[in-house]
């Protein structure tokens, strides 16, 4: 009798009712919203649009737990300051400046040119420098060793930077040519949004050319692989993995960039958020996957914005928008349960023996 | 009396077929073996027993009760144990440590009573460290116990991993290629102490084995897979001069090393 | 002489000469809201520096932190409370903190008057006030039905929608503007919220503007989310001609910088800051000496007066010896700082209620005009 | 020549390292900030404790590998390092004579640049400090080639007074309810230490340490010296006394540090539990303040007297109920994610805390946990008639707690289930395929570990009388991992030292205000660094650690 | 000048000491093999001689270079390549990958053109598989592909770390006369082997390790003949 009843996966039945039950929840919500029929065609499109600007983002930040994760097995909690030192300082050293001066709105690109580099080279910096004291000495430590200094160093800069600069929000100016909107499919969409989306696009697949095909890229993947033996090929492993921690800071410095000219303020406490999304991001589609970075983003911005009007909004649930982490976290969930190794990541063997 | 019967058992990754169509009888008390050519499925033979994989179509019956669907654990507690190819022991826990884990299946203690410290616990575990340390003496390995099991010598490894594994007491067991990375010196004296196993026991055993004077020294029933079909089965002498097995596996050399 | 003898079912303080009187502050020092906490503590600080002495003795300020949160408020609450030389305490900053630290410090006898605690519940007998906690800033209710009242009659909208952002000072405020706004016949079209660290307001603003479009938005958040809310509000279709409202979360010189150009017009509600008279006057320039800078949130002046309110008092019930010791009864101290009437303060004449309600509720509107607020409501 | 430019090269780098360090802390404005706290009254403040400490340590790190045991040479590297450590500053300086640099830099004030400057003008100001860091350069470096006999000694004398120092606040509070405040003035400045007690403090301590060294002989020792049955003995008086102290510990510590205690003791009843989730079985969770959260809105519904409360159960009978609570919530969570391997169930279970806290505070939930306005009028325990108002008296609530959940710890660590969850964070599969039923072996980790936390959130809303969503944030979890990790993963004592570290610490030096956390920050980081293990280890990290030792050993020499 | 001359190596692992005092020599143009019971020290030598592992005590000189203050990978653009215990392929890269990364030390595009076609037609087996993701391959190619990844590197020294372990019988054969044929093309080789019949059939000269100490060296012909060797590692009683 108790082999019986040890026999029937109870497992199984109480994971297939969870997730039915979220998907009928989802689609009961779904067709409720759509009877009621609250948003004009154009106001999805927004939606759309909006959860693809800012999925763009979570992707360019994503790119740095990924590579990261695939090279080190380390969740980089510090990614979202290599994220915010770059802006924030470009933001109160060049940026202003520049506006006051007027010579960012003489010169807006040349302007964004020079923020855009400063960025990138405290980004990469500030990475270069955790990497170096933080996580180095501790490689082969046990896992979560690391992890916690990168909690550390994730507190540091933070605080780093708010004595630095202040715990003030800062505005970040507006850059001339930048401004406006381009009509698009039925729809308006603003021109910031498509150069986040286009630049993302183009950073994401240039990263990922050069990963797969250069032969820098290739030592990276075989450090990640084994450190032991790519140094046996002669390959200089601690220099691979700074290379790797420069490549996504410079992303997320990009990243930063981006973001600012978007939302046009920035803040000390700018990167805990987008960090913890985009870290998600990255888990959504596989970590250590490129591509799955990307996909992962691009899901988790539009469950964001598309989800809450959506799936909450035809039951009749208070504030909907106030839920859209809950919405991401369950889809992530869901995406889990169904592929475990995360949308585009790569089959963790079923099981090893 | 035939304990573990395979019946066209297939096993695919994507488009590669590992286990294909394998059929395969095993007597109670046997010592048997499973050669053939790397990747030719055996080990993946191995993990569909164990339930490490689901197979995809066939079925193993184990002792009269089919073991398709069941959870390694199960799997485990119906008498079936395993060694792995790469030794797999918990590296950080000692010899004693990562035998009691073995005998886990045997222990009736619930987690309550051991908060509350009931005389049955203290008895049962007892008990369970005196086995722990006869199993120990069993496998040659005694004064080893409070080792950690990194630290011990390779083959010192193979034998708790031997050990860990009979701990369950098992009535089947399953050995992934118990003398790889031996010298020949070394691989012989494991040999006598798989043959004393099943001399003492009684328990029916099954190995994977490259070392063909380990496979052939001791075997009572081998098969030869390739591709993962069953290409051969039979006797030693009945394998050594089947020529589709000297062809894919053994080659002119060791085939002509057992005439010798 | 006779030793004094205490007779105060509280216990009573006392300073023997030399000793200065102490006070405690517990304000929001670190974290996400300092600028408001420092602002207060400037503005105690001031307060002490007029007064100079109280009664011969010199005045100390120990300054804690309140944390911002229900467990820093507590932690700073005992702390405070452990000190039996501390008399009176100026805090909290938020309303969160207030509740447990008003708990600890009524049990342990001493007497706090909050400067920027807006929560209705604190004040409220049936919720968390307790005997020996009063405040001059406003109640919540007050300025919520004060925006209500400015949309509807001033401005004369009709349709309008509150956003809040799950911060309880928010969330209290929207929640009674949109409720006022209902009293007054008005049609609240969207009543919704976002998260606090959100940058991405679109998707929200646009559920807003299909909804109804609103004519009026109201968002009492800080302003990280204030700022992108009002930014990108303005570029969500529909939502062009909407007017934007906001309130005393949003009222400092970062703020005005993070709305920027966006921001040019829009109205906030608050306490009203025009204040004016000569101890204003001087309360600036003495700010702007001692701490390089203008005052950086709207709270110093409530704190200014609830120092004010606690050194009259211990100066009306101290008991003072022949050779300068002076004893202050813990519930005399209460008992007069809850009778305090017609107070003069820099916020306008205060009175306490019974339970400690003592802020003269002015609630005013300004406008964001060329990069100022100007008063223009009511 | 070779060897010269070596040197050069070893001097240039420390010496402005160490000046960039001085100009960091001197430009986040933590110089500045603690230049108003006095440590030693009138002689030393902590803002200049903090400029100094950088060069002080290059100096007495570095000197030494100039050269080993010329004594002159060191001295004068130790020299140059301090010199080299005011040069950035003293960029600084003149550069803010020119620019206004407080515009981007809002911590670079006029009172930093008098600091730096001694309250001097540009020149002079310069010139007196690098002669200052020259200084303290110098005796940093003199202090290495002082022979151990007598370094030691001074540096615990240092420790001794500069920690009383710093924490002067709280101990003049607890001096002069023991003693009066006539000793007290004696000893403490306001918040600072009397320059007289200060050298009475280094002198006592040095001198003790110093006639000791010829003493060597501990507690310890004499214990293990003594025959086995007398041994155990000991080992009962010292429990006993261990008990005692335990039991009498608020009379000493008084209201403030009791309340102290009892935010650490919280802590610790959660470390307890996440160290068998993550300690003892592995499961790396990232979201476990949600536990926390469920026991303390569960205690808070069943017992408010408020309108949201029912109000029938006083707080012993809603303990049952929030502990089972949180326990079906652990199951609950620990379904979906048992498939899960390593840092997918972190991230879930990020996730899941996230959504428990976000649901706390949303407007749909709000007609029955109160939103963001919380749950107010949470009464506290009470015993008969006595209300367990006072931290001292809840003291013991959380005793009784911390005990229990340790005892259980223990005996489950040492048990058939500890065995079982050692051998799946040690191998996965191979575990399960020793018969292991993997589902049973983490549900129950989740099960028991959420027990724990929602038995401390229980407490915590009774303690706290009112709670808001706002309270059950990330940084909990975040604190309770830390916690465990740095005392030492899997070990029971561990989280109690991690518990002390990281949440008693910063509680006593909340006076560094926005500082706490990039503090909190480095601090992780140093301790990490130096002691991988924690600070009280179990066997089993021990063992780890062994392994990481012995693997990178090869690398490092 | 001798190809690799090692001086009294003592390696530690933490603690354990692994290595007590290795001497030994390999000629240009020569196989030397290492053989010993398991846990003796084979692989820690290899790993110290090409750097993975530092020695507290010794010194380790190519053709006269001490190589004991270079890091690992240094070692490799001095012509030492290592066919690791376990193979140690790159799983997730590709045959041509793998090859490409034994490469990685060199910049003459034209030469690792010809070294590819070079092993392509000593493994003709990789060259059909070239595009396969290596970690799918069968044990026996996986060995050719470390063996020839290797050799892509165009060593003077070869490190082999028992290249037959774990293979079929057949492939066991294939691999010995590999080696023999690398060593006719030039490469030195110091070969650790289990399998110890086979190895001192190829090798020229051989040493026997034990508990981290060489307790025999001699030709390979000798050391087949040599009693105690015969009991210990060939199993012949
Ligand atoms: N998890 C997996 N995913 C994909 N392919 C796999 C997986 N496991 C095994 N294979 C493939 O299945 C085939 C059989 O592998 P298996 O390990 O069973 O071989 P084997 O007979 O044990 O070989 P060897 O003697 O080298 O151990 C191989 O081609 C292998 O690459
Ligand atoms: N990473 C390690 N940490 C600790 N000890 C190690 C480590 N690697 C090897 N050892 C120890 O060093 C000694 C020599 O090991 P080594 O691997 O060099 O032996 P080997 O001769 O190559 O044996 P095998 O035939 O098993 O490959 C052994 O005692 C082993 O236990
Ligand atoms: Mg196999
Ligand atoms: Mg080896």
């Amino acid at each position: 009798m108790r082999q019986r009843f040890q026999d029937i996966d109870y497992l199984g039945v109480v994971l297939w009712l969870l997730r039915t039950g979220i998907i009928i929840l989802v689609i009961w919500g779904s067709v409720a919203t759509i009877i009621q029929n609250p948003y004009s065609s154009k106001t999805w499109m927004d939606f759309i649009v909006f959860g693809v600007a800012q999925g763009s983002l979570y992707a360019l930040i994503a790119i740095g737990y990924t590579l990261v994760y695939g090279v080190l097995f380390m969740i980089n909690f510090a990614h979202s300051e290599f994220f915010m030192s770059g802006i924030f300082t470009a933001t109160i050293l060049l940026a202003n400046p520049m506006k006051a001066s007027g010579f960012l709105d003489s010169h807006p690109f040349v302007g964004l040119g020079l923020i855009t580099i400063t960025a990138i080279i405290v980004s990469v910096a500030i990475a270069l420098l955790t990497e170096r004291v933080a996580y180095r000495p501790l490689r082969k430590a046990p896992r979560l060793v690391p992890l916690i200094t990168a909690i550390g160093a994730s507190f540091f800069w933070q605080y780093f930077f708010r004595g630095l600069f202040g715990s003030e929000v800062k505005p970040f100016p507006q850059i001339e040519g930048l401004i406006g909107k381009i009509p698009f499919l039925g729809t308006e969409i603003l021109i910031n949004q498509v150069v986040v989306i286009v630049v993302a696009i183009i950073m994401l697949i240039g990263l990922y050319i050069f990963v797969m095909k250069t032969k820098i890229g290739k030592s990276i993947r075989a450090v990640a692989e084994d450190k032991d033996t790519a140094a046996l090929m002669g390959i200089d492993v601690d220099r691979a993995i700074s290379i790797t921690f420069a490549m996504g800071a410079a992303m997320a410095g990009i990243a930063g960039v981006l973001y600012a000219m978007v939302f046009r303020q920035v803040h000390f406490f700018m990167g805990f958020i987008p960090g913890i999304k985009a870290f998600t991001a990255a888990v959504l589609g596989g970590i250590g996957s490129i591509p799955g970075a990307a996909v992962g983003g691009f899901f988790l911005g539009m469950f964001e914005s598309v989800g809450p009007s959506l799936f909450l909004q035809g039951l009749g649930i208070p504030a909907p928008h106030q839920l859209k982490d809950v919405i991401a976290f369950t889809m992530l969930v869901l995406v889990l349960i169904f592929r475990p190794q995360g949308i585009l990541g790569e089959r963790l063997a079923e099981k090893k023996a | 009396m035939i304990i573990l019967s395979a019946n066209s058992v297939i096993k695919q990754f994507g488009g590669l077929v590992a286990v294909n169509k394998f059929t395969f009888d095993l007597l109670e008390g046997q010592i048997a073996s499973i050669i053939g050519p790397n990747g030719a499925g055996k080990t993946t033979f191995f993990n569909c027993i164990t339930g490490f994989y689901k197979f995809d179509e066939g079925s193993i019956i184990f002792n009269g009760r089919s073991l398709e669907g069941k959870s390694p654990d199960l799997i485990t507690r119906m008498g079936i144990a395993r060694t792995y190819q790469n030794i797999r022991l918990f590296p950080n826990m000692t010899a004693i440590e990562n035998i009691l884990v073995g005998l886990h299946p045997r222990l009736k203690s619930f987690w309550v009573e051991a908060i509350l410290q009931t005389p049955r616990v203290r008895k049962e575990e007892k008990e369970a460290e005196e086995e722990a340390n006869r199993i120990l003496d069993f496998v040659g390995l005694s004064g080893l116990g409070d080792q950690l099991a990194r630290n011990l010598p390779y083959g010192a490894q193979r034998r708790l991993e031997i050990a860990r594994a009979i701990a369950s007491n098992p009535k089947l067991l399953l050995l992934d290629e118990p003398t790889a990375g031996m010298n020949p010196k070394e691989s012989s004296v494991m040999m006598h102490f798989i043959q004393n196993l099943r001399d003492e026991t009684g328990i029916t055993i099954l190995l994977i084995e490259h070392d063909m004077r380990v496979v052939m020294g001791i075997s009572e029933n081998i098969a030869v897979m390739d591709f993962g079909t069953k290409i051969a089965e039979g006797t030693p002498t009945e394998i050594q001069t089947n020529p589709r097995v000297i062809e894919a596996y053994l080659g002119r050399g060791a085939a002509a090393g057992f005439n010798k | 002489a006779p030793k004094y003898e205490c007779t105060d079912p509280l216990g009573c303080v006392t300073y023997a000469p030399g000793e200065p009187v102490r006070i405690a502050s517990a304000l929001v020092i670190s974290g996400p809201n300092t600028d408001l906490g420092v602002d207060s503590q400037h503005g105690v600080e001031i307060a002490m520096q007029f007064r100079g002495q109280l009664l011969g003795h010199d005045i100390e300020l120990q300054a804690e932190d309140d944390g911002c949160s229900a467990e820093g408020g507590q932690t700073a609450g005992q702390k405070i409370v452990s000190d039996p030389t501390i008399v009176a305490v100026v805090g909290t900053s938020c309303s969160g903190a207030g509740v447990p630290m008003s708990e600890v410090i009524s049990e342990a006898g001493y007497v706090m008057v909050s400067p920027s605690n807006t929560a209705p519940s604190l004040t409220n007998p049936d919720e968390a006030w307790k005997p020996g906690y009063l405040r001059t800033a406003h109640n919540d209710k007050v300025q919520g039905k004060a925006m209500a009242d400015f949309a509807y009659n001033e401005l004369g909208v009709r349709k309008a929608a509150a956003i809040h952002d799950g911060d309880p000072y928010t969330e209290g405020l929207a929640k009674v503007f949109a409720d006022s706004f209902e009293d007054l016949g008005g049609e609240i079209v969207m009543f919704t919220a976002v998260n606090k660290g959100d940058s991405d307001m679109r998707p929200v603003l646009a559920a807003v503007a299909a909804a109804g479009p609103p004519e009026f938005l109201y968002y009492p958040v800080f302003t990280a989310e204030g700022g992108f809310l009002t930014k990108q509000a303005k570029e969500v279709a529909g939502l062009e001609n909407t007017i934007l409202a906001a309130a005393d979360g949003m009222i400092s010189d970062a703020a005005i910088k993070a709305v920027g150009d966006a921001g040019e017009g829009m109205y906030f509600s608050g306490p009203d800051l025009s204040f004016s008279g000569d101890i204003y006057d001087k309360f600036l320039d003495a700010y702007e000496t001692n701490y390089g800078s203008m005052p950086i949130s709207v709270f110093h002046a409530h704190a200014f007066d609830a120092a004010n309110m606690i050194f009259d008092c211990i100066e009306e019930i101290a008991t003072q010896d022949k050779d300068g010791t002076i004893h202050i009864g813990r519930q005399a101290l209460r008992t007069c700082l809850y009778n305090t009437k017609d107070f003069q303060g820099i916020t306008g004449t205060l009175t306490c209620n019974q339970y400690g309600d003592c802020a003269d509720p002015k609630i005013s509107v300004s406008q964001l005009q060329n990069g100022a607020y100007v008063r223009i409501w009511p | 020549m070779r060897e010269k430019q070596n040197t050069l090269k070893i001097l240039l780098k420390s010496g402005l390292l160490s000046g960039v360090i001085a100009l960091s802390v001197s430009m986040i404005g933590m110089v500045g900030l603690f230049s108003q706290r006095d440590m030693i009254a009138g002689v030393l403040t902590l803002g200049q404790l903090l400029l100094f400490a950088s060069p002080a340590a290059f100096a007495y790190l570095e000197a030494v590998k100039i050269s080993k045991d010329d004594w002159r040479k060191g001295l004068l590297a130790g020299l140059f390092i301090g010199v080299l450590s005011a040069i950035p500053l003293i960029i600084l300086v003149i550069i803010s004579t020119l620019v206004n640099l407080r515009q981007y830099f809002v911590s670079v004030s006029d009172t930093l640049i008098q600091i730096l400057t001694f309250n001097q003008d540009v020149f002079l100001g310069s010139i007196l400090l690098i002669l200052v860091m020259a200084f303290v350069g110098l005796i940093a470096a003199g202090m290495r080639y002082m022979p151990i006999k007598y370094r030691h000694p001074i540096f615990q004398g240092l420790i001794w007074t500069f920690g009383v120092s710093l924490f002067s606040e709280v101990l003049s509070e607890r001096v002069r309810s023991f003693f009066g405040s006539f000793i007290t003035k004696i000893m403490f400045k306001s918040r600072a230490t009397q320059p007289l007690f200060a050298i009475v403090l280094f002198v006592f301590i040095a001198g003790i340490t110093y006639w000791q060294q010829g003493h060597k002989s501990s507690i310890k020792d004499f214990i293990d010296n003594q025959p086995p049955k007398k041994k155990r003995q000991y080992q009962l008086i010292f429990l006993g006394i261990g008990i005692l102290i335990l039991i009498i510990l608020p009379l000493i510590l008084g209201t403030y540090l009791s309340e102290v205690i009892n935010n650490v003791g919280l802590y610790i009843l959660m470390g307890l539990g996440l160290n068998i989730v993550v300690g003892f079985a592995g499961l790396l969770d990232l979201g476990y303040v949600a536990f926390f959260a469920i026991g303390a809105y569960t205690m808070a519904v069943l017992t408010s007297e408020g309108a949201l409360g029912i109000s029938a159960f006083s707080f012993w009978a809603a303990l049952p109920f929030c502990v089972a609570a949180s326990v079906s919530a652990g199951i609950l969570l620990g379904i979906p994610v048992l498939r899960m391997r390593g840092d997918y169930l972190a991230i879930v279970t990020l996730g899941f805390g996230e959504i428990i806290r976000i649901m706390a505070n949303s407007d749909l939930l709000k007609p029955f946990i109160g939103g963001a306005q919380g749950i107010l009028q949470i009464p506290k325990p009470s015993i008969g008639n006595i209300v367990l108002f006072k931290p001292g008296q809840l003291y013991y609530v959380i005793l009784i707690g911390v005990l229990i959940a340790a005892y259980i710890s223990w005996r489950l660590r040492d048990s058939r289930l500890g065995r079982q969850w050692m051998a799946m964070r040690e191998d996965e599969d191979v575990a399960e395929a020793m018969g292991i039923n993997l589902v049973n072996t983490k549900l129950l980790a989740f099960a028991i570990g959420a027990g724990f936390s929602g038995l401390s959130g229980a407490i915590f809303a009774s303690k706290l009388t009112s709670i808001f969503p706002h309270s059950f944030n990330l940084l909990i979890s975040i604190n309770v991992l830390s916690l465990i990790i740095v005392g030492g993963l899997g070990s029971i004592p561990g989280v109690v030292v991690g518990a002390a570290i990281l949440v008693g610490l910063p509680e006593l030096l909340r006076e560094f205000k926005e500082y706490r956390l990039l503090m909190y920050g480095g601090l992780l980081i140093v301790m990490m660094l130096a002691k991988p293990e924690g600070f009280w280890p179990s066997t089993i990290q021990k063992r780890e650690l062994h392994a990481f030792q012995e693997s990178t050993s090869g690398n490092d020499t | 000048m001798a190809m690799l001359e090692i001086n009294d190596i003592h390696t530690y692992y933490g603690n354990i000491q692994a290595l007590r005092g290795i001497s030994l020599k390999v000629e240009q143009g020569e196989i030397v093999t290492l053989i010993g019971a398991n846990g003796a020290g084979k692989t820690t030598t290899l790993r110290t001689i090409c750097g993975l592992i530092k020695p507290r005590q010794g010194s380790v000189y190519l053709e006269g270079e001490n190589l004991i203050n270079y890091k690992a990978h240094e070692i490799v653009y001095k012509g030492v390549a290592m066919v690791p215990e376990g193979r140690g392929i790159f799983a997730k890269l590709t045959v041509l990958e793998n090859l490409e990364m034994g490469a990685f030390s060199r910049t003459d595009t034209k030469g690792i053109q010809d070294d590819l076609e070079f092993v392509y037609e000593l493994f003709p087996r990789l060259k059909e598989r070239r595009n396969q993701v290596s970690g799918t391959l069968s044990g026996g190619e996986q060995q050719m592909l470390a063996t020839a990844r290797a050799l892509m590197a165009r060593p003077r020294l070869l490190l082999m770390d028992e290249p037959s372990m774990g293979l079929a019988p057949i492939l066991v054969e294939g691999i010995f006369e590999t080696i023999v044929q690398i060593n006719k093309e030039g490469t030195t080789i110091l070969l650790v082997e289990q399998n110890a019949t086979m190895a001192l059939s190829v090798a020229h000269r051989g040493y026997v390790l034990q508990t981290g100490e060489i307790v025999l060296q001699d030709t390979a012909a000798n050391l087949k003949q040599n009693e105690m060797v015969q009991k210990a590692y060939l199993g012949i009683d």
